[in-house]
């Protein structure tokens, strides 16, 4: 049942990521987004991670919506059609695609108890986490101690882009609008050629 | 359940995420609405997620939240790094976003191939 | 047994506003279903919780519903004014 | 024109237990999903909604953009200074063991202190950022 | 006095969700429902309108009531998409709300966008612009039987 | 010491030598916040200069503990690995790290006039709270012996360098720095998806349990396709980072249009920090004989190595802008560095290794040139420059003799580079390869000359009417790194001597 | 007597089930936003109620029946105003109803505004 | 004569021009003692290096080890005769030039003087660190230091052709240098895990003849200053220079140094007997002999007289590595001996020409018609210096060249006599008419010529400090041939210790 659950979620993720594509209002793709948060949110419910999906729906639903609302307000809400062809793009996705059906190859069967991920470093983190933290939620052990210094990074990483949200809203519009700028986006453009 | 059927059942996670992968970048990569390649970069940065989930999976295990009554737990270690990667995620979109305002008000527009095709945009 | 039922129900309710949403037409069309989402989303992790037989993760949902409520709001508010917080003496929602 | 009663009613009967909700996700990471992280967001949102229903001049009135640009970097440094005491006390950066004299007990006060930490720069930044976006188009 | 009321209403909350009873713990989700209240009177929500517990006995009546008034309309709207689309006509009334308080007001629209078949559109003042469904969703509630129950509820009945 | 088992456990407490690899991330953290408190742009800066200098003295604490008695391991909040997150310090990382922190220190008295002058007053002090964070973001990545950990901190650094370049004071700014974000992003994100493969092979994020756990479950033999997939994933993700040519579209603008400092800075640290991944990986994390003889890993370095060297020097020589055309020399001289790893042996990793060193004070010196000049002038560009030798003559024969460098003369330590990346070269046999590495350092000799003949050989023009020689916080650096070019193409055993023990170390043990 | 709470929290599952599929079977089947709220609107009252019910009574007088409890409080007090909101959203950005005579225009109260393009998405 | 130990005259001699060069800075508002400066230090410098020179014919072979910059990559200098030759006639010849350079500078009122003094003492420098490079990394440092610190001085008038000009000299030598001389330089550490100069050679039996023909290709062509075909187009270009310059150029330094590093590597590097035996140097010998011509031919065509006197360069410098080339001690030694009287002759050249300019403004050879009477010392010193470089006794350009014919003999390159005599017959051709049109025709009567000075028939010398210098080192040319003898003797160490080495081997 679970994977049943698993697979038609996946499936409406998929069948969203397309809309999402396809969608030319911005408005249409933000809302789009805030599904395909509740759907990954409910993927990792089945795939245990309660923790995950806490932050998912609340990131993905809430924050990010709400973001993504304040930048369209600030600047407009359709897409215009691209002025190139999607070929290079196509292939490049393609290509990635292929790196990664071809890495999962040989990867360890899914949900399966003796593969290298669930018998080397976690089962000690379920072993020890009461008896050296007293804390009965794993999750909560490894993030705040065992790897409390992920999550410092993590803190920082917050910070950073707080502080940078801050320093590039808050600030006055640019002045300089160098006449040389035209030049240096054709050298640009030619060097990308 | 036959094995056919759970080795499609447990490849399916895999297929989709790569889908997931692989229409975030193209989009990251062929789309010039800057949003859009925001909204593109999210979704690249959230299917990795089950890419890391997927095999922190036991079957019949629950949450990793120790529970005298239960035995089999899914990994932890797989959760706590998602939910670092989801904060980076957030993070990098709300500066991006950031970025996309200040661009659309320099240059009037947040299309790059108008910024970069017809000069400065404004 | 009969919570299998209920999910598949509330899958294929899921499966339905995932094709409204896509369907719109109109962006409140879009709201209306991603709102049914987000509460199909809450009612299937509460089911999934009883399947498991872990069904004590309900502060998963009330955390969903919460953020599914700022979200739905933020998006009419600013359909409806173009800016995500007038303030009282302007008009409001 | 006044503010929508339905949406002020209901609002504001909901936002002191989402708060309360926020603060008890924050304390029950120990037993349940949640943390610093989620407890962020959730009360971060309580902000953002009362902006939503009573403008942004009124949450700013609640809390002002400098008390929320002094605690992105408190949040940080409640988390770090857990580290560094800890590192006073002579473990490594961290080492919540060391905190008090027995380690277990170091330890769930070690991660208490770190997810109040996470808390206050996680709740502070998403307010700060939403003021800013929103600000900007004022 | 209303502090102490949502004060209280918090902490209940808060065991109603802890389910870990430790001094501790207990210590937190007090001091937690006291900084809440700090917060609340700070935004201003502690009123008539933010937290009324006026409104506490009349509700343990109205609410079963309105639980069965919605599974009568839910049956009927299920009946209708089943039937398709041909099967409404839709319709948008002014209604009068009679309520004293905006509470009161507040609890009568949303009780009518509860229930299937009619969706609050608008207030001005004490009149409600509501979608209905059907000619008959709408000629039910133009009845007033909902408004009154409200009323009563208000009354504390 | 606190691998503790629910009883009180016994601390030894550890000496402030022990903690050294912890301080050297919580130093420039703590120093962050504290900018990030401040008010007065002064002190801010204040508080960044002394923290930047308390680094290099860390750094070389640890390198000298670390020459003499091998690796160190710092267990962050006391878990040992593979349990909890290890800072392992070795010769290679140690070397890095005194490379970013010196730099770093030398470079930051030149943000005083410069920041001043380029960011608005009331920015000054989360500008320098967020140098600050790009610092301990690079330190943090090189110091760590945790794979996740180093996106952690990669992000740290990334998120700070976009919002840094963003302050530059052209609208290109705000445009280069959103294209940074996404490449970054997406190399970023590569490098999680290769390290998602990797944790699912092995079962660890630990870098030295990694190779422990391949030997262990066979997967060193010969390369499966997970392992493959993994090593492709991070090759590309790390080579976004690095602007390995052709994925290095965002490093022009950035440098270009970030303030001046931000330039020096990030040109000098950030895309070593990124090739001291790329080598941290393929030595000591895969197997590096299998990655080596049984993939082209060696012929696609080498052939996107010269493509770098020679195709970015070219554009380099027909741009105007000085920030741009600098910043393509740095493609061209990130392909030295890629040479060296792609030879793999003792000679030519010693010379990519030290070109890391060799081109942070090379660049440092340039940009800060051109830092110099733009604060008397206001203008980057060549042509505004025509005589600007008479001017401003200490700061142009310091660009000069940077140029130099940058060119590989004799004398100055951009020859080292060649000299060992030649002689890796001939050990292979490949000749060709030495004459190819000499013929790109004719391009520099190009664009570089071309900027000498201007300031030096042409009339001067009004916009240098104003020019005359800059701050004693500018000069200082520059005076500096000039004698630094020159002192490390004479005297190079903290240099390639370094390098070199670091070479062996990694093509030793084949790892830690 | 617990096999009679067994039974009755099936048939309020399983009725909640159907609910559930027919308000979203509406939300398909409607022809505008303001006939499809009513359907949604199903699943979030009628929906919820019956499947929050029916497991409370499986769980009996425990942690999770409370927390059901503050679950469908939430869905009773957010619901309504999702839905008024949205619909007064709709109504003021020009969305028309239809209604149940050709002369809807006219009944719709001047305040709204005059539009030409109902149903457009902006 | 300073009491200085030879290490340390070895020292104090690299370390003077540098002093001097801080002198000239520190005098840079103050121009007699800026000029005093240069010639104080150009006259310690040469005293210095003469008790040097006299310590080496005694024997000694003074050697100071800098630094080791890594393993395998050290700066030595290391003294032996053929570099004290060289230091010798630069820095001698550095105190002619001087002088000539404040007569010819303060005539022409050219500007910045104080870089152009600088850059000439630091050429001085690198000049002296190539002479005494104890291994191929210091030389080819000196070497890189010699073409940057000229590089000003070339692009001194900083016009367009000016900076054209620089561009070539900068591209040929820097390019060359780094493209062929380094690998070369790289390779043979590879081969031999060292770069010291040694008696005797390093590379014997290291390598196949192939590998060595291809490594003397790479040193020999990456030695741009050597201006061996077709990497000599820099020399011609860099004639825009002022002409102290070109005379700095042509004779006291960067030629000079070019072909004493092709002299040098190929009697310490692979050794004369290694060239010898394995035959790897015979290519050379062609490209030498077809350089020695076609620089003639084409000085010939040149009216312009710095033009042609630039390739009677190319050709001469060709002589000195076809000497190299043929690998036995009459070649080696001709070559040797070839680099001093070259210097002599051309720097006399030039100094006439730049006193033509200064004195005349002409600087086309057919302009010069009748010149020689007005200018008769100045034409004198030309003839002199002339001849010696036709080869004709008795001016030192004859004992060179009577070597280097001897050693074609020795080598049975006979052909390479035809050549010479060739060759001597186009000098002949193109240097003597300059005289002759001088001192045997009036000025055209279509051209109305302005006098700097005088009338039309009176005396109207360059400036003293001009034609002073020219008319000594004139006179030096033939002192030369008295004295060629003495330096063939002082060079002789160069062959005799090959032949011990290769009889003991
Ligand atoms: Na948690
Ligand atoms: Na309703």
């Amino acid at each position: 049942m679970e994977a049943l659950i698993n697979m038609v979620l996946l499936t409406l993720m998929a069948v969203i990521t397309v809309g999402i594509i396809r969608m030319k209002s911005l408005f249409g793709v933000v809302i789009l987004g805030g599904i395909y948060s509740f759907l990954m949110a409910s993927v990792m419910i089945v795939l245990d991670a309660v923790d995950v999906a806490m932050t998912e729906a609340s990131v993905g639903a809430g924050v990010s919506t709400v973001l993504m609302l304040a930048a369209l307000y600030l600047t407009k809400h359709e897409e215009t059609p691209s002025l190139h062809s999607p070929a290079v793009a196509l292939l490049l996705a393609a290509v990635v695609g292929a790196a990664l059906i071809y890495g999962t190859i040989d990867l360890p069967p899914f949900g399966s108890a003796d593969t290298p991920v669930n018998t080397h470093v976690a089962p000690r983190y379920l072993e020890k986490s009461i008896p050296e933290t007293s804390v009965p939620n794993v999750v909560t052990s490894v993030l705040g101690s065992y790897r409390g210094f992920d999550t410092f990074g993590e803190v920082t990483v917050i910070f950073t882009a707080g502080l940078g949200v801050l320093l590039l809203l808050r600030g006055r519009r640019k002045r300089i609008h160098s006449d040389v700028e035209t030049a240096a986006i054709a050298a640009d453009a030619r060097d990308a050629a | 359940m036959s094995p056919a059927i759970e080795t499609l059942i447990t490849s399916y996670n895999y297929w989709i995420t790569i889908f997931l992968m692989v229409a975030g970048l193209y989009t990251v990569i062929a789309k010039d609405n800057m949003i859009k390649k925001l909204v593109g970069l999210s979704l690249f940065q959230t299917s990795v997620y089950l890419l890391y989930l997927s095999p922190g999976k036991i079957l019949g295990g629950t949450a990793p939240i120790i529970d005298p009554a239960l035995k089999v737990y899914s990994n932890p270690l797989p959760h706590v790094l998602i939910l670092t990667a989801i904060v980076v995620g957030v993070a990098t979109i709300a500066l991006g976003l950031a970025l996309v305002v200040r661009i659309n008000e320099e240059y009037g527009t947040i299309e790059e191939d108008e910024i970069f095709e017809t000069g400065t945009g404004k | 047994m009969i919570f299998a039922g209920a999910a598949i129900a509330i899958l294929v309710a899921l499966a339905l506003a995932v094709m409204r949403a896509l369907l719109g037409p109109s962006v409140f069309d879009r709201v209306l279903a991603a709102n049914s989402v987000g509460t199909l989303a809450i009612l299937l992790l509460a089911v999934i919780g009883f399947l498991n037989g872990r069904p004590e993760f309900l502060d998963i949902g009330i955390t969903y519903g919460l953020l599914n409520l700022i979200g739905t709001l933020a998006v009419l508010k600013f359909w409806r004014y173009g800016d995500l917080s007038r303030d009282d003496d302007e008009e409001a929602l | 024109m006044k503010l929508d009663l339905i949406l002020r009613v209901t609002t504001k009967i909901i936002l002191p237990f989402m708060l309360l909700f926020a603060l008890y996700v924050q304390f029950h990471g120990d037993y349940g999903p949640g943390g610093g992280f989620q407890a962020g967001v959730i009360a971060a949102g309580m902000i953002i909604l009362y902006a939503l229903v009573f403008g942004l001049r009124a949450a700013q009135r609640v809390v002002p953009m400098s008390l929320v640009q002094r605690l992105i970097p408190l949040g940080v440094l409640i988390y770090a200074g857990v580290g560094i005491v800890a590192m006073m006390k002579g473990g490594e950066f961290l080492n919540y063991s060391v905190l008090a004299q027995n380690s277990v007990k170091g330890q769930h006060e070690g991660i208490l202190l770190i997810e109040l930490g996470v808390l206050v720069t996680v709740a502070s930044t998403m307010v700060g950022i939403f003021y800013a976006f929103v600000e900007r188009g004022r | 006095m209303r502090a102490v009321s949502l004060g209280i209403a918090l902490f209940a909350f808060w065991l109603l969700l802890s389910g870990h009873y430790t001094l501790f713990l207990t210590g937190l989700g007090f001091a937690s429902s006291i900084a809440c209240v700090l917060v609340a009177k700070r935004m201003n929500l502690i009123d008539v309108e933010g937290h009324p517990i006026q409104l506490l006995p009349g509700a343990m009546t109205y609410v079963p009531w309105l639980v069965w008034e919605i599974a009568k309309s839910t049956f009927a709207v299920m009946v209708i998409v089943l039937r398709g689309p041909s099967a409404i006509s839709p319709n948008l009334i002014k209604v009068k709300a009679s309520q004293k308080s905006q509470v009161g007001i507040n609890v009568y629209g949303n009780s009518i966008t509860l229930t299937p078949g009619t969706i609050t559109v608008d207030v001005e003042d004490d009149e409600f612009t509501v979608h209905a469904l059907t000619q008959s969703t709408a000629s039910d509630l133009a009845e007033g039987s909902m408004d009154r129950r409200v009323v009563r509820m208000e009354n504390g009945l | 010491m606190a691998s503790v088992s629910g009883e009180n456990a016994v601390t030894v407490a550890l000496t402030l030598t022990e903690q050294l690899p912890g301080l050297q991330i919580v130093v420039p953290l703590m120093g962050a916040i504290v900018c990030a408190f401040l008010r007065r742009g002064n002190l801010a800066w204040l508080v960044a200069t002394l923290v930047t200098w308390s680094l290099p003295v860390i750094s070389f604490l640890l390198l000298l503990e670390v020459q003499e008695s091998g690796p160190i391991s710092y267990k962050m909040g006391g878990w040992a690995p593979p349990w909890g997150i290890e800072y392992r310090v070795d010769q290679l990382n140690a070397f890095v790290l005194l490379l970013v922190s010196s730099v770093s220190a030398v470079a930051v008295p030149f943000a005083r006039k410069s920041v001043a002058v380029e960011i608005d007053s009331d920015k000054h002090c989360w500008f320098y709270a967020l140098y600050l964070l790009c610092l301990t973001g690079l330190l943090g990545m090189t110091i760590t012996g945790d794979a996740f950990n180093i996106f952690v901190f990669m992000e740290v650094s990334s998120l700070a360098a976009y919002i840094l370049i963003a302050l530059g004071q052209e609208r290109l700014a705000l445009l280069s720095s959103y294209q940074y974000l996404i490449m970054g992003t997406i190399g970023a994100t590569f490098y999680v998806i290769g390290i998602g493969f990797l944790y699912s092979l092995t079962g660890t994020l630990n870098l030295v349990d990694m190779t422990g756990r391949m030997e262990m479950l066979g997967l060193t033999d010969a390369v499966s396709p997970s392992m493959l997939a993994a090593l492709a994933f991070i090759f590309v993700g790390i080579s976004l980072k690095l602007a390995l040519f052709p994925l290095h579209a965002w490093l022009p603008g950035a440098y270009a249009h970030a303030p001046s400092f931000v330039t020096v800075f990030l040109a000098a640290t950030a895309t070593k920090v990124a090739v001291y991944l790329l080598i941290r990986f393929l030595f000591s994390v895969f197997p590096t004989t299998a990655v080596f003889s049984e993939l082209p890993m060696s012929t696609i370095l080498l052939v996107l190595s010269v493509a770098a060297m020679f195709g970015a020097s070219i554009v380099a020589i027909f741009q105007d802008n000085m920030k741009r055309m600098l910043a393509y020399s740095s493609v061209a001289q990130i392909g030295y560095m890629t040479l060296g790893i792609a030879l793999a042996n003792q000679a030519g990793l010693t010379g990519g290794i030290v070109h890391l060193f060799n081109h942070a004070i090379t660049k440092a010196a340039l940009f800060i040139a051109v830092g110099a000049v733009f604060y008397r002038i206001h203008s980057v560009r060549v042509e505004d420059w025509a005589g600007l030798g008479r001017k401003m003559p200490i700061t142009m024969a310091v660009f000069a003799l940077a140029g130099l460098s940058l060119i590989g003369t004799p004398g100055t330590a951009g020859f080292i580079t060649k000299w060992n990346l030649s002689l890796g070269a001939l050990e292979h046999g490949y000749w060709w390869l030495v004459i190819l590495i000499m013929l790109s350092s004719l391009l520099a000799v190009v664009y570089v000359g071309r900027v000498i003949e201007i300031v030096w050989f042409r009339k001067p023009v009004a916009t240098i009417d104003e020019a005359r020689s800059p701050p004693m916080t500018m000069m200082v650096p520059l005076f500096v790194f000039a004698v630094a070019i020159i002192w490390f193409g004479l005297e190079t055993s903290m240099s390639a001597g370094y390098a070199a023990d670091a070479a062996r170390f990694l093509l030793g043990g084949g790892g830690s | 007597m617990e096999q009679a709470l067994q039974y009755l929290s099936w048939v309020l599952i399983a009725s909640g089930s159907v609910v559930v599929v027919v308000g979203a079977l509406g939300l398909i089947r409607m022809p505008d936003v303001f006939t499809r709220m009513h359907a949604a609107g199903m699943i979030d009252t009628m929906g919820a109620t019956l499947l929050l019910a029916g497991m409370a009574l499986t769980a009996g007088l425990s942690l999770v029946t409370l927390k059901l409890l503050v679950l469908w409080l939430l869905f009773i007090f957010t619901s309504p105003v999702a839905g008024h909101a949205l619909a007064r959203a709709a109504l003021y950005a020009g969305v028309r109803p239809h209604l149940n005579d050709d002369n809807h225009i006219e009944r719709v109260p001047a305040k709204y505004g005059l539009f030409s393009q109902p149903e457009k998405e902006q | 004569m300073f009491g200085l130990s030879p290490e340390q005259l070895v020292v104090a001699a690299l370390i003077i021009p540098l002093i001097g060069a801080v002198a000239i800075l520190l005098n840079t508002t103050r121009p007699n003692m800026r000029e005093a400066s240069t010639l104080v230090t150009a006259g310690i410098l040469f005293l210095v290096v003469l008790d040097l020179l006299f310590a080496v014919s005694g024997g000694a072979r003074p050697e100071v080890d800098v630094l080791t910059i890594q393993p395998g990559l050290s700066l030595v200098f290391r003294v032996e005769p053929l570099g004290m030759l060289f230091a010798a006639i630069a820095s001698g010849l550095w105190i002619v030039n001087s002088i000539y350079s404040i007569g010819y500078m303060r005539g022409n009122n050219e500007p910045r003087q104080t870089t152009f003094y600088i850059c000439f003492a630091v050429a001085i420098f690198s000049a002296l660190g190539i002479a005494f490079a104890g291994n191929l990394v210091t030389l080819f440092l000196f070497y890189e230091v010699l073409t940057l610190s000229t590089y000003p001085l070339v692009t001194h008038k900083a016009d367009e052709k000016a900076r054209a000009g620089g561009r070539i000299y900068l591209m040929i030598l820097l390019g060359t240098s780094m493209v062929l001389l380094l690998p070369a330089i790289i390779w043979t550490q590879f081969l031999t895990g060292t770069t010291d100069f040694t008696v005797g050679g390093i590379l014997g039996g290291k390598a196949s003849a192939t590998t060595l023909a291809i490594l003397l290709g790479l040193f020999v062509f990456g030695t741009g200053k050597a201006a061996l075909m077709p990497f000599h187009g820099w020399l011609p270009n860099a004639m825009v220079a002022p002409t102290p310059v070109s005379a700095l150029l042509h004779a006291v330094a960067v030629v000079k140094a070019g072909v004493f590093t092709v002299l040098k590597i190929a009697i310490y590097t692979f050794g004369t007997d290694t060239l010898a035996t394995t035959g790897a140097s015979d290519w050379l010998v062609y490209v030498a002999g077809f350089t020695i011509l076609a620089g003639s031919l084409i000085a010939m065509t040149k009216d312009n007289l710095k033009a042609r006197l630039a390739y009677s360069t190319v050709s001469q410098l060709s002589y000195i590595i076809l000497g190299a080339a043929l690998a036995n001690a009459s070649g080696i030694l001709g070559g040797g001996l070839h680099i001093v009287t070259h210097a002599f002759g051309k720097i006399t050249l030039f100094m006439c020409a730049g006193a033509i300019y200064v004195a005349a403004h002409k600087t086309e050879i057919s302009d010069m018609r009748g010149l020689g009477w007005k200018m008769p010392f100045t034409f004198a010193a030309f003839g002199i210096a002339a001849l010696s470089i036709i080869g004709i006794p008795p001016l030192g350009g004859s004992w060179s060249k009577w070597l280097l014919t001897l050693g074609t003999a020795d080598a049975k390159q006979q052909i390479f006599i035809v050549v010479f005599m060739i060759s001597s017959l186009l000098n002949v051709a193109y240097l003597l008419p300059i005289v002759v049109r001088g001192f045997y025709f009036s000025p055209a009567p279509s051209e109305t010529p302005v006098e700097a000075g005088g009338g039309q028939s009176g005396i109207a010398e360059a400036p003293f400090l001009c034609v002073f210098p020219a008319v000594l080192t004139a006179f030096g040319c033939v002192v030369l041939f008295v004295y060629a003898g003495d330096i063939v003797a002082f060079l002789t160490p160069l062959v005799d210790v090959g032949k011990e080495v290769s009889n003991g081997g």
